[in-house]
């Protein structure tokens, strides 16, 4: 139901809505950027203008209805201005990966055949330049930092403000023509192309129409009751759908402040700065947010750790249920006062989360503790399932009915069903459109009725009605007697420990599980400065008897709880190891998204599974790297093989070794 | 190759457009009692370019520099600077006609934050009246916030947003370099002088402080006149060289010139890798 | 742990310029302003003004004073008692001479007057340095004082040599004379207080300040890169003797009543003032006040404990505070040179990060 | 003819307060050459030095005030006397001891510090010395007697007589005086340029880290030079409270001699010594022949205009070696 007293009428795309915007918010903050050591604000008003500026000096250029427009960048306003620019222009809107190596680039772009670019700086112009041997679409480069850049030949090269200019300068001539374009919009034009970067094969294009945008920002928008006087920062990777929707959907909708930090090493500041009051962070940043937490406190004095520790257990046993509006008696209460006076409060403050109302998190499963953790503080924290093909939101947990372990109930206008082979189908507004020049992909994973496969095996819990993910559906197997083999059920477990990074479950069609682990530097490098433990590199740590001793534990553990669930207990890791090496996206190893490219890794150390299952207790190997600079080398280590103990039916599984 | 002579400049290697002499130091001799410091030294540093002065310890590198920096003066000769001569000048009255300098020893204020001392460097862009700064409301205060802008943009240049309220007592040495360089630059001078900027950095400091003398001279055009000991350093930067050797000119020319050039070898590139 | 800063951000340099930038603190900075203004002058009495209160705002703006010249220009100066003394001798001889002009435009002109004096006694200071100077100053003290000592104009050839001050009123208000009532003395010196504060707080954050601290810092560097260290050194001194100027004409027309050179305006009230700083915090605001407040509590303290609660003679008391004094002067140097200022700050970095250690 | 002869006299009187000062500065600059202090709690430490004389002499009980305070007593002296010399003797031990004390409780903590705190630190050690000296032996005027001859020396004033019809009077004390001065100001410059210690305290002058590096104990020197400065103070304690009486006014000898090491530079031995005379000739000749044009009492501060002005045309003092700025 949209708007009665909007000026442009139906709210049928990006553009509409920028304008009712402007009509109803005119004054009020829409983008703020922390440049030059103060957050420079726009309001709705002066925002649109700029993008007016911007769209017409594009159609100045010569950008054409229909055309597509990469954008590579960090999170800035005139990005996410440009996207909308290109809009009003008719064209399509194509966020990249900024730290998107030269060749994934240039699939990309060879793939939507962008004509215009408009690039950060100088590092994506070069990119580009690079890439341009072989992608001969790009007609125009245009950046928004000028540092650097003017030895630059210009002759298909323009600064950003200089294209505002010149708009600004054409807005008689193409003033019109920019506004007939503009209202030729409607609900089926497409509102953005967005990769994504598929844990398997190249990337596709998913193409996503004003309807998928708009209904699924209103609904969701509604759904978490989002004003206009929320504060977001805007963080993530603009070619990631969450960050479309958080910053451009749903900050369109709702009419709140995008707030865009300085650049990722000031990140924590400015996000303390701003306080953000609607938040969205994958579960890696809470994780990591949690570890330094730890961290900090342990030098902290005998006091304040007593403080900590007593008041995060009032917390755990009181926090949750105040969030969640349950009855608490008048002790508890006070204790928990005391606590967020002297702790919880605090703390949120310095994370720069005291302001947050409603935060998300997603993408991979959430360990409870830290969950619990951000809860217990009186954080609405809550997780949501989706993917780019819904525009995100399939499920997500309502206000009350949170916990770890689910990920919610279908989100308004969604359905959902689970296939017979455990697989989560579902069908929205939100439903992309197609694959991008990949007819055959669309058909495969979009039915007729638009029923879409999410590839997630999960199950509807009869007593909550939330929806539970238990892995992705082709990862799902069986073991050699035939009992269920789900690897990311187990890995998540063992990544709930700060120790451990990643894990790689191996096993499928297989006698008994093993594992691959990666340790988490940034803890394990901290215990070892506490222990004094001297390492010099990653890899020489990772050897590390005690280290390994240590992961041992938490394998077991891990083991003791799958065990419980008889339906997975044999997925129990009987042997693992320690990598030498960070499974790492310019390897190629996990997505830019930091999914592990399973496929990949078991077969670039297949000298390792079989070392896992010929019951040799080490293996040396050598693995091929690449360093940032692009430049590749090749490391060389032995590797220790770790038996572990399991428990219940899984000790029945046979050993080669034994 | 480079035609020094014409008055109108030439054309450097990498194609950028040198102008007029902005300095031109003639017959300078210094002396401290009895010691020459400087024998009659002349060279000129022209609009644009990248002068280095180089030449062991001790050949009276430092004093050339305080010499066009108006803290030494010389007892003969002539300091000619945008076509006019210069007399005998304070410190200050130099700095106002637009030359700005970092030091050997770094000379930071270290009882104030980055962002204070980067504002002295705009001093002289400064000239709201005391009254009008004890009342701060009104023209102080424009003034302050507009000054803050522009050394703003120069925090922004030099990558240093991070460290802006940081007393700089508290920085390492490579950004106490940098913040120096900052201070400098805030000044918009158009002839910078740089005493020793590489001294004691590693190689990878070394690497950003040089790529910020070539964005400082491409992106401000400023005419820069460095004194570096790292050879390599220096030839990669500098458009011209002069070598001093116990206070006498024994070389000037390009970096190629001067590496061919036999004197300089014998006194200077012999002991220069030690 | 009682910040709260998470959504304090700043859209503009004014923002983020301004003295108070955390929110709670400017909210602690109204709350007292509230409390000075609104409250105290209805309750204070005779002891707590003359005691405490009146002395204590009186010193702090002394102390601001010094605190321009040594804490921001890097000048040490031992003169402060002898300046006072102009300041005072200013006052009354303008009270005395043009009785039905305001008492406030005398004590800002007897300000003015001493800013004068004390440039006079600056001058050196382009030549000599560091304690070459102090000493130095220590030549305005003692001619000063035997200035007004000897030359009987200043004291109006009263037989006493002492000088008295005549009942002047603001709106109507005796704020000096045997009939002030305690709050008039108050409410004067408070609002001098302020202002000036106020003042001194413009001045050290703009173009002067930072030309007085990179003197401080390094006055060669600052010479090059284009501060003029005539005008440097002597603004400092001048403005520092202004403050100081209005201070001992405040001591002497508005707390003293009466004063006789020597006693009032001797060299220990240069090392009053001068470890009011030292102890307080040097190149701070805030510190001036928190070593005026210091030093004008603790022996109000000591003679009440010493002397009130023990019952011991007061002149042993007093030595026994000298001991004192000297040590904490030893200890405050030794243990914090940047006085009660930097303490505030480290306290306040700490509540900042709380929980985290750092 | 008249005026030349008083002139004369007021000359010599000068030179011999000149020579006190003289003394004085001394203990400053040796202390500040060996440890860049510049000690100005040197004249409260000649004043804490006669106290402690008198005291000792006496047989003061120390703190007997304080005690007789907190335990109600009335106890104050032990009812002996010692001998001078004996006295004496215990004085500087006693001085020595501070001396130890000082290096160990103060300057040790405030290694490294700027010379301006430092001297901060010492004001505060002043006022603390003050009010142990008061508290120790009770601030009343005390009457000084070692033995030292005093009164207005005949033969002089006969020999003048004879000389010029017109007899001067010179203090005998100040003669003595002015020889112990002269003497002990010889033995320091012997000391510091003949003996080992000497050496080390001037290699320790000029550069800490050379001098530590030939294994000279900073600490060592540090106590040795505090106590030479105590005794020195000592002396001077003993003749200016010989001739006014002991005083806190004893303590302002310390105030005279900063224009004194002004006019000589802070490290100058020699300087001190000819600063001291300046000085003293100057501020008695003024105050003679300027002083009751207007209003006398011209001793407070003529030294330090003195010492201003000279400083404004020759910063670096009159031996003190020429600074050569570099950056």
């Amino acid at each position: 139901m949209t708007d009665p007293q909007t000026p442009t009428g139906e709210l049928l795309s990006v553009p509409a809505l920028l304008a009712r915007n402007v009509a109803r918010y005119g004054n009020r903050p829409a983008y703020r950027e922390k440049e030059f050591g103060i957050w420079q604000s726009w309001t709705w008003a002066e925002a649109a203008e700029e993008i007016r500026a911007m769209a017409l000096g594009f159609m100045a250029l010569g950008l054409k209805q229909g055309d597509y427009v990469a954008i590579i960048g960090r999170n800035r306003p005139a990005h996410y201005w440009g996207m909308i620019a290109a809009q009003m222009c008719g064209a399509i809107p194509v966020p990249l990966y900024q730290d998107a190596v030269a060749e994934e680039m240039a699939y990309v772009l060879e793939h939507c055949g962008a004509r215009f670019v408009l690039c950060g700086d100088q590092e994506q112009v070069d990119k580009v330049l690079e890439v341009e041997e072989t992608v001969k679409a790009v007609d125009q480069i245009i950046y928004t930092d000028r540092r650097g850049m003017r030895k630059y030949d210009h002759s298909r090269m323009n600064a950003l403000d200089d294209v505002q200019a010149e708009g600004r300068a054409a807005a008689q001539r193409l003033g019109p023509e920019l506004d007939a374009r503009a209202a030729a919009l409607d609900y089926d034009s497409t509102c953005v192309m967005l990769y994504t970067s598929g844990t398997t094969g190249k990337p596709k294009g998913v193409v996503l129409s004003n309807r998928n945008i708009i209904e699924t920002a209103r609904n969701s928008a509604e759904f978490d009751h989002l004003r206009q006087s929320e504060e977001i920062v805007a963080y993530l990777p603009m070619a990631w759908v969450g960050d479309f929707i958080f910053s451009l959907g749903q900050a369109m909708w709702a009419g709140f402040t995008v707030n865009c930090p300085e650049g990722a090493h000031t990140m924590m500041t400015d996000m303390r700065e701003i306080g953000p009051t609607y938040f969205f962070a994958p579960p890696r940043v809470f994780e990591g947010q949690l570890t330094t937490v730890m961290i900090r406190m342990e030098d902290a004095g005998r006091f304040k750790k007593w403080l900590f520790r007593h008041f995060m257990a009032v917390a755990q046993r009181v926090g949750p249920a105040l969030l969640d509006g349950k009855p608490v008696g008048p002790v508890d209460r006070l204790s928990y006062a005391l606590g967020k006076l002297f702790v919880y409060g605090p703390l949120k403050n310095t994370l720069g989360l005291s302001r947050v109302r409603v935060g998300y998190t997603a993408g991979e499963a959430i360990g409870p503790e830290i969950f619990d953790f951000y809860r217990s503080m009186g954080i609405n924290l809550k997780q949501l399932y989706g993917q780019t093909e819904a525009s995100v939101f399939i499920t997500q947990q309502p206000d009350g009915q949170v916990r770890s372990d689910t990920v919610g109930v279908p989100s308004p206008g969604v359905e959902v069903r689970i296939g017979e082979n455990g697989e989560v189908f579902y069908r929205s507004p939100g439903t992309f459109v197609a694959y991008y020049k990949n007819a055959e992909s669309t058909a495969s994973t979009k039915d007729p009725e638009g029923w879409v496969a999410t590839g997630d095996a999960g199950f509807f819990e009869e007593t909550t009605g939330h929806l539970r993910i238990i892995d992705r559906a082709k990862d799902v197997g069986k073991m050699a007697d035939g009992s269920m083999f789900a690897p990311k059920f187990v890995e998540n477990k063992l990544k709930f420990y700060p120790n451990i990074l990643e894990a790689v479950l191996i096993g499928n069609g297989r006698d008994y599980c093993t594992a691959m682990i990666n340790i988490d530097l940034g803890a394990v490098g901290n215990w070892a400065e506490r222990n004094n433990i001297a390492y010099a590199s990653y890899q020489e740590l990772a050897g590390h008897p005690q280290v390994y001793a240590t992961i041992k534990e938490h394998v077991e553990a891990v083991n003791r709880s799958v065990a419980d669930d008889e339906m997975l207990s044999g997925c129990q890791v009987h042997r693992f190891l320690v990598l030498h090496k960070e499974l790492d996206p310019d390897d190629g190893e996990m997505t830019r998204t930091r999914k592990v490219r399973r496929a990949v890794v078991s077969d670039k150390f297949s000298d390792l599974v079989d070392a896992l299952y010929d019951g040799s207790d080490s293996v040396h190997t050598e693995t091929e790297v690449t360093y940032e600079d692009g430049r590749k080398g090749k490391i060389s280590a032995t590797l220790k093989i770790e038996n572990a103990e399991v428990f219940g039916a899984a000790q029945g599984q046979k050993v080669a070794a034994q | 190759m480079t035609q020094v002579q014409e008055q109108d400049g030439y054309v450097t290697a990498d194609g950028r457009q040198i102008g007029p002499v902005l300095m031109d130091l003639r017959d300078i001799t210094l002396r401290f009692g009895g010691v020459e410091a400087i024998k009659k030294i002349s060279f000129d540093i022209r609009e644009g370019e990248i002068r280095a002065i180089i030449g062991p310890n001790g050949a009276g590198k430092s004093s050339m520099l305080n010499v066009i920096s108006g803290f030494y003066h010389p007892q003969e000769g002539e300091v000619w600077f945008k076509g006019y001569r210069r007399g005998p000048m304070k410190p200050y009255e130099v700095a106002r006609l637009g030359v700005a300098r970092t030091f050997q020893n770094i000379a930071l204020f270290d009882g104030m934050t980055v962002l204070d001392n980067i504002m002295t460097g705009r001093l002289n862009k400064m000239s709201s009246g005391i009254l009008s700064q004890a009342i701060w409301w009104g023209s102080a205060e424009r003034e302050e916030n507009h000054n803050r802008e522009q050394v703003e943009k120069i925090i922004d240049f030099l990558e240093i947003q991070n460290i802006r309220k940081t007393p700089v007592g508290r920085l390492p040495y490579g950004l106490k370099k940098r913040v120096e360089l900052a201070r400098a630059l805030a000044a918009e001078p158009q002839l910078l002088l740089l005493d020793e900027p590489m001294a004691g950095m590693n190689v990878e400091e070394k690497e950003d402080m040089s790529r910020f003398i070539l964005d400082v001279n491409d992106e401000f055009g400023t005419t820069i006149a460095l004194i570096e000991h790292d050879m390599g350093v220096v030839m990669d930067l500098s458009d011209r060289v002069v070598v001093m050797d116990y206070g006498r000119k024994i070389g000037d020319g390009t970096p190629d010139e001067v590496r061919n050039n036999k004197e300089v070898i014998d006194a200077y590139l012999g002991v220069a890798h030690d | 742990m009682l910040y709260r800063e998470a959504g304090d951000f700043k859209t503009s340099y004014r923002e983020d310029g301004q003295t108070f930038p955390i929110r709670l603190d400017r909210w602690g900075y109204y709350a007292i302003l509230v409390v000075a203004f609104g409250i105290i002058p209805f309750v204070i009495n005779d002891y707590w003004a003359s005691a405490v209160l009146v002395p204590f705002l009186i010193y702090a703006i002394a102390a601001l004073g010094l605190n321009i010249l040594t804490g921001y220009g890097g000048q040490v100066s031992l003169g402060t008692g002898g300046f006072m003394a102009v300041g005072a001798y200013a006052v009354y001889k303008l009270m005395t001479a043009f009785p039905d002009v305001s008492i406030v435009i005398h004590i800002l002109l007897a300000g003015g007057i001493t800013a004068f004096v004390g440039m006079l006694f600056g001058l050196p200071s382009l030549r000599i340095k560091g304690f070459y100077l102090a000493v130095a100053t220590l030549a305005a003290q003692f001619f000063l004082v035997w200035l007004f000592n000897k030359v009987p104009w200043f004291y109006n050839y009263s037989a006493s040599g002492q000088i008295n001050a005549p009942e002047r009123t603001v709106l109507g208000w005796a704020v000096t004379g045997p009939a002030t009532s305690a709050s008039a003395k108050y409410m004067i010196c408070l609002c001098f207080a302020f202002v000036l504060a106020w003042v001194a707080r413009n001045l050290t954050r703009g173009t002067l300040g930072r030309k007085w601290m990179a003197i401080r810092d390094m006055d060669i560097a600052a010479e090059i890169i284009g501060v003029n260290p005539l005008t440097a050194k002597l603004s400092a001194f001048a403005i520092s003797s202004f403050f100081v100027g209005i201070a001992g004409a405040l001591l002497f027309s508005v707390y003293l009543g009466a004063a006789e050179v020597g006693e009032a305006f001797g060299i220990n009230k240069s090392f009053l003032v001068l470890f009011m700083i030292i102890i307080g915090g040097l190149g701070s605001i805030f510190g001036s006040f928190a070593g005026a407040a210091f030093m004008v509590l603790l022996p109000v303290m000591l003679k009440n404990l010493l002397v009130g609660t023990m019952g011991w003679p007061t002149d042993l008391a007093a030595h026994i505070e000298l001991m004192i004094v000297g040590t904490l002067i030893v200890f405050f140097l030794i243990v914090e040179p940047h006085g009660l200022a930097r303490l505030w700050a480290l306290t306040k970095e700490k509540l900042r990060l709380w929980p985290f250690p750092h | 003819m008249d005026q030349l002869i008083y002139a004369a006299e007021v000359f010599l009187n000068g030179l011999m307060t000149g020579v006190m000062y003289a003394l004085v500065a001394l203990g400053f600059v040796l202390i500040f050459k060996a440890s860049g202090v510049f000690n100005y709690a040197q004249g409260v430490l000649a004043l804490f030095a006669a106290l402690t004389l008198v005291g000792i002499q006496q047989g003061q009980v120390p703190f007997a005030h304080l005690i007789n305070a907190v335990l109600g007593t009335h106890i104050e002296s032990f009812g002996w006397t010692v001998p001078a010399f004996l006295a004496v003797l215990l004085t500087a031990l006693v001085m020595i001891l501070l001396a130890f004390l000082i290096e160990k409780l103060v300057l040790q903590h405030l290694v490294g510090q700027e010379p301006i705190i430092l001297f901060m630190a010492t004001i505060g050690l002043a006022y603390f010395l003050e009010g142990l000296g008061d508290v120790m032996w009770g601030a009343d005027i005390k009457r000084l007697d070692v033995g030292l001859p005093q009164g207005i020396s005949d033969s002089i004033e006969t020999v003048t007589d004879q000389w010029f019809g017109y007899g001067f009077f010179i203090d005998r004390l100040d003669i003595w005086a002015t020889a112990i001065a002269a003497l002990l100001v010889a033995a320091l410059v012997a000391f510091s340029q003949f003996t080992k210690q000497g050496r080390a305290m001037r290699a320790v002058a000029d550069d800490h880290q050379a001098a530590l590096s030939v294994g000279i104990s900073l600490r060592f020197i540090w106590v040795m030079v505090w106590s030479i400065a105590g005794f020195v103070a000592l002396v001077a304690g003993i003749m200016w409270g010989t001739k006014s009486g002991v005083q806190f006014s004893l303590s302002l000898i310390a105030l005279k001699a900063l224009p004194v090491l002004m006019l000589g530079g802070f490290t100058s031995i020699p300087g001190a010594i000819v600063g001291g005379l300046i000085i003293g000739v100057g501020e008695k000749l003024f105050e003679f022949l300027i002083g009751p044009m207007i209003g006398g009492a011209t001793e407070n501060w003529f030294a330090y205009v003195l010492a201003l002005i000279f400083l404004v045309f020759r910063p670096q003092g009159l031996f003190g070696e020429r600074i050569i700025e570099r950056v």
